[in-house]
């Protein structure tokens, strides 16, 4: 039995006051076999907190498929990785750092994008790509302001410090998030395809060397507070604010990669939440191996930490390394040019047990699978929510069809979730390590992979009203909307990686709106053949019972043979052919258009039939692999008339365009509606003829709109012009429509004081 | 001609220039640690981007005191020639090698967007091969690139001609809005007298193959490779 | 009336800043530093008479924009104030 | 012995730090404020037990390092030192 040393008592209630419910502290008890200690407490509170050990989600993850024939790496390590080709694969992932960035958005988003490029170097491979997909209250809000200029500010700072591009991501907002904001931050690897790392502690006898920065009393509790619902006592947590030092992480990844060639480095993971107590556990029961470690040898950069700080500190820029015995030197030389701690704190055992030793005594000794396989999994109760059916049940009638659709389309292109989020993205490096083909701006980012002809495609999506109205749907949509932004760039996608934004799993409605929105997920999966290689679950965000919507974000990576065969979104040349693959209709339900114009969010999301979507996305793809298209753009938020007034507007060259339309229904319906499957194209008029050969292989629909040209977009509906907007009003309303909101005054209130009153 | 790219801690684009020098210009490139002073075997050392020390006091401040920036002098009184890019030009600047200071951008904010500069003077190995007048497009990504000097050391650049590039639009103009960071006198990069040590705030680097978006870059390049095959070697050495 | 504000990080909290210009200095001969942190000064002029009232308006700006309490502490300064005291 | 080193952009040297700080304080109903300028405040231990001794170095340590001259001033101050004056 470790001893207690002056720690406090271990009771029932010290263990509720970890999060740990009865039933938990009594698996505990009996999974050990008597009272825990102090720091032994700390651990599987940490351990078996949702965030840790995603004892909510599991159940439900495993209906996902995440197998394919890229797949080197399905979910259960640091990162995914999948097979590129020529000896090369690419690591990536996705995580949320949610309630971080609430609290200290500037920090919170920081470390949130520190610990993702961790996950990835930790395999082996160095990060050549960030996405960030964002999600606030309104823009008039000024927390919402407060919070999205920090949230930048910190992701800019981290990735452009650390010298990796944000090539991507997006940015939504809506009341659901004022008190809420979602970050996601999705980073991208490439590793020789012989030079994986993983996350084990293999070999009995070998060392486990701490390297990198110090460890202080950073984010005691982080794991937990991930974990909660934020509630008046909130802020007093506060002094947990870890801060990042991206100068540290970027030594410590040049340090990892250079001591990865040393040949002495077994396995190795990062101390990201819970710190060294999850590394010393998870590394080990990967290999079902032991942990005994002196704590003392630990470097500390604050005195008198106890040994439940220490095993517990969220301190970041630190990883934890099995090196072989006996070449710990070759390896520390690395560590040392980099100015770097390589500190030996103990072995790998036989005997499976995570021992911790302060001064030769034991003051934790646990096995390692107790506080990893044997943490509580619950099937937790699901119900559909009866205010479901109110919000699905939208009388058309009550919505007034737009006077002056022009108008309209001008309001919409300058809403802030459509606008350009061009202010956002020049804040971040975009080009560092020139791989970028196709930076912000397009449907998809386009990188090269150096040395060989191929590029990668990668987009973010998941729009949570949708998931809000049917979350199967939800989930089932963000899939095939990643996916369609990378065909539109050129992309075959080939795997994804998802993150999944909700509110409390206890309650049953949440948990509902999760389990469908895997079920969804993985329906897309499987009818578009991408595995999923890995992701994260953040619970919990709801502040003072306000949930957020249920927000999948989905990263799907593609893979271009040709990297000349990029294509991006907007038109090309006057006297293109503008087509439309897939059916004009659309549907109002969950609109951006009912949202910005009319205030409202409800009615039935249009349906998704996944076997036209595998078409339109197979048909397009083969166009551009033939050659035969000039432009490609998803059409999502905004409808019809924003994807054609976006094309017009977001290249180089700005170009007008003429299109009519078939007179069919509601004219918003028409015009701003949304349904998956469809792209707006663009190709040369000799091409026409080829491209509707290739696209009817795939029975897929296509219907000529009109014309590249001009000075204006004009859309004809039957025979009536119903838009005729100067393409400078278009361009000003969307390059313009976000920074002019976000300068619009509000009631003189700085963000953070009323953030303090949440 | 042999190229030396410098690397401290925190630099990034030490790789970018490695590649365009070696794959795309086909010439002889080595990486220089920060602690190295033996640079003789160089005919030309590259001071990258990046945060050298995390960059956190002033951008440059750590790095412009280290023990390879502290063997550059000597480098260059012996022929040698200086190229600093962005964190390479704040680092120059900082140590004194070359004129004025880098301090944060007007807008308060980091900036990576595609510029257009000038040429301003074409007497340096890196210029020589250049038109006065000639438009370049390169980008730029930095939090600290307004370029200040006094009144008296402004007139001085212009007088002794060691204003190299000054931030315009595409047809040339020098504007206002063609200053993404408030320099003075749209200044986005100086020389020494002799023209041998440029420092600019844009990468060139990023702009050396038309796949990301311009080849101006090179333009830098082939002077100094031009004025290698002209005198037989720059360096006359 | 000229005041000052001094906005400091609190203990504990890392100051990444700080321990690399403490070790550059280590490196520059200047072996002799210690615990060495960075915080900010706003120096200003308050159009106000009143040294306490003074105190009091600087205490809210901090409050409201200059210091982030997650992470920050401040103490304002009044220099040419009947008494020059400080507000915190 | 601790000591505090502050570092100002020199006067005429354009803050726009400053400036938009100053606005965002108007914006918030504090109009009363002008002038407003940031620098950077070192706080650090010394380890050295002369005060006179102490000053010199921290004054060296501002011209080698933590002040750029062109840009900047600075004032160093021993503050528990046998008579906290200042060294400049
Ligand atoms: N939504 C999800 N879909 C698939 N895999 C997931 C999901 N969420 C988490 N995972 C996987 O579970 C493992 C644990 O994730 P996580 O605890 O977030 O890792 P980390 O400790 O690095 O944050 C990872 O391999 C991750 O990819
Ligand atoms: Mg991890």
């Amino acid at each position: 039995m470790p001893g207690t040393g002056s720690e406090p008592k271990v009771t029932p209630d010290l263990a509720a006051s970890h999060g740990l419910t009865h039933e938990e502290y009594d698996r505990v008890i009996r999974l050990i076999g008597r009272d825990p200690t102090y720091p032994e407490l700390g651990l599987f509170a940490a351990l078996w907190s949702e965030h840790c050990s995603y004892k909510s989600s599991r159940v439900h993850l495993r209906r996902l498929p995440t197998t394919g024939p890229r797949v080197l790496q399905g979910p259960g390590e640091n990162a995914g990785i999948v097979d590129v080709g020529d000896g090369f694969a690419l690591a990536f992932k996705i995580e949320s750092h949610n309630h971080p960035s609430f609290i200290e958005p500037f920090q919170g988003a920081a470390t949130g994008v520190g610990g993702i490029l961790r996950d990835i170097f930790t395999m082996g491979a160095r990060p050549i790509a960030l996405l960030d997909s964002l999600r606030f209250g309104p823009v008039d809000d000024p927390v919402a302001r407060f919070l999205l200029g920090g949230v930048v500010a910190g992701i800019a700072h981290y990735g452009n410090c650390f010298g990796c591009p944000t090539v991507g991501g997006e940015v939504a907002f809506a009341p659901e998030y004022a008190r809420n904001p979602l970050v996601n931050v999705l980073c991208l690897g490439l590793v020789p395809k012989d030079g994986i790392f993983r996350a084990r502690a293999d070999g009995v006898g070998n060392t486990f060397l701490y390297v990198g920065a110090k460890t202080g009393r950073d984010g005691i509790h982080g794991a937990t507070m991930a974990s909660e619902a934020f509630n008046e006592t909130s802020a007093e947590r506060r002094p947990t604010v870890q801060v990042g030092d991206p100068f540290t992480e970027k030594l410590l990844l040049e340090a990892c990669l250079e001591a990865f060639r040393t040949g002495a480095v077994v396995g190795i993971q990062d101390m990201g939440a819970a710190g060294l107590a999850c590394s010393l556990s998870e590394m080990p029961a990967r290999a079902g191996t032991g942990a005994d470690v002196d704590l003392d040898r630990v470097p500390q950069r604050e005195p008198g930490m106890t040994p439940y700080e220490i095993l517990l500190s969220e301190s970041q820029e630190r990883m934890l390394l099995v090196v072989e015995r006996g070449r710990e030197a070759e390896v520390q030389r690395v560590f040392q040019k980099w100015e770097l701690d390589a500190v030996p704190i103990g072995r790998v055992t036989a005997d499976g047990l995570l021992r911790a030793r302060v001064r030769g005594e034991v003051v934790a000794e646990v096995p390692v699978r107790a506080l990893t396989d044997e943490a509580p999994a619950y099937d937790r109760p699901r119900a559909r929510p009866d205010w479901l059916d109110g919000e699905r049940a939208l009388d058309l009638r009550s919505v007034p069809e737009p006077a002056d659709p022009g108008a309209t389309l001008v309001r919409l292109l300058a809403a802030p979730t459509i606008a350009s989020k061009r202010n956002i993205w020049r804040q971040y490096d975009h080009m560092v390590g020139i791989n970028t083909l196709v930076p912000p701006g397009s449907d998809a980012a386009v990188l090269r992979i150096k040395g060989t002809p191929r590029a990668v495609a990668v987009a973010t999506d998941g729009n949570g009203r949708y998931g809000q109205l049917d979350p199967f749907l939800g989930g089932a949509m963000a899939v095939v909307e990643a996916a369609r932004n990378v065909v539109c760039a050129g992309g075959r996608p080939i795997a994804m990686t998802n993150c999944l934004n909700f509110a409390s799993p206890e309650r049953p409605e949440i948990m509902w709106q999760f389990a469908e929105t895997v079920d969804g997920i993985a329906a897309a999966c499987r009818a578009l053949a991408i595995p999923v290689t890995g992701g994260n679950v953040s619970f919990y965000n709801e502040t003072l019972g306000r949930a957020i919507l249920p927000t999948p974000v989905i990263g799907v990576v593609g893979l271009l043979e040709d990297a000349d065969r990029r294509t991006t979104q907007w038109f090309k040349a006057a006297g293109d052919v503008v087509v439309l693959l897939g059916e004009p209709a659309g549907g109002l339900g969950g609109s951006e258009y009912l949202h910005t114009v009319h205030g409202r969010l409800g009615g039935v999301p249009a349906r998704l039939d996944l076997d036209r979507e595998r078409a339109v996305q197979a048909a397009c793809l083969a166009a551009i692999e033939a050659g035969c298209l000039r432009s490609a753009h998803d059409c999502a938020e905004g409808g019809l008339a924003v994807t054609l007034a976006e094309s017009c507007v977001t290249g180089p060259q700005r170009l007008g365009a003429l299109v009519a339309l078939p007179e069919e229904g509601r004219v918003d319906e028409l015009l701003f509606g949304e349904a998956p499957s469809r792209i707006v194209a663009s190709v040369a008029p000799e091409e026409l003829e080829r491209l509707t050969q290739i696209v009817r292989e795939w029975a897929v629909p296509v219907h000529v709109l009109g014309h590249v040209g001009g000075d204006r977009l004009e859309v004809r509906i039957g025979a009536a012009t119903r838009v005729s907007v100067p393409i400078g009003g278009l361009a000003d309303a969307f390059e313009n429509g976000l920074t002019r909101a976000l300068d619009q005054p509000v009631e003189a209130l700085s963000g953070r004081e009323s953030e303090g009153s949440a | 001609m042999r190229f030396g790219v410098v690397i401290f801690p925190g630099t990034w684009s030490d790789m970018d220039f490695h590649h365009v020098i070696s794959q795309v210009l086909h010439q002889p490139v080595e990486y220089v640690w920060h602690r190295d002073t033996d640079v003789d075997r160089f005919d030309c050392l590259v001071l990258p981007g990046g945060f050298s020390y995390g960059d956190y006091l002033r951008a440059g401040a750590v790095a412009g005191r280290s023990p390879i920036v502290g063997a550059l002098p000597g480098f260059v009184a012996r022929g040698g020639l200086v190229l600093g890019s962005c964190n390479g030009f704040q680092i120059l600047c900082e140590a004194g090698l070359l004129p004025g200071t880098l301090l944060r951008n007007d807008c308060l904010q980091f900036r990576c967007q595609w510029t257009h500069v000038t040429v301003e003077q074409t007497e340096s190995p890196f210029t020589r091969g250049l038109r006065r007048g000639q438009v370049l497009k390169m980008p730029i990504a930095h939090g600290e690139g307004r370029f200040h000097a006094d009144p008296a050391l402004l007139r001085q650049l212009r007088e002794r001609d060691q204003v190299v590039f000054r931030y315009a639009t595409e047809a040339g103009e020098v504007t206002v809005g063609a200053n993404p960071n408030g320099s003075a006198w749209n200044i986005a990069g100086v020389c020494n007298e002799d023209g041998t040590v440029v420092g600019l705030m844009p990468h060139p680097e990023r702009a050396a193959e038309a796949t990301v978006g311009s080849t101006d870059g090179l333009l830098l390049f082939h002077s100094l490779l031009g004025s290698l095959v002209e005198n037989g070697s720059v360096l006359g050495r | 009336m000229r005041a000052r504000i001094v906005v400091r990080l609190r203990p504990g909290i890392l100051d990444p800043q700080g321990t690399t210009i403490q070790r550059a200095l280590d490196g520059l001969g200047f072996p002799e530093v210690r615990d060495l942190r960075v915080g900010k000064v706003l120096d200003l002029t308050l159009d106000e008479t009143d040294a306490g009232r003074a105190r009091q308006r600087l205490d809210e700006m901090c409050r409201k924009l200059l210091a982030n309490p997650v992470i920050e502490d401040y103490t304002c300064e009044v220099l040419d104030g009947e008494d020059g005291g400080r507000a915190r």
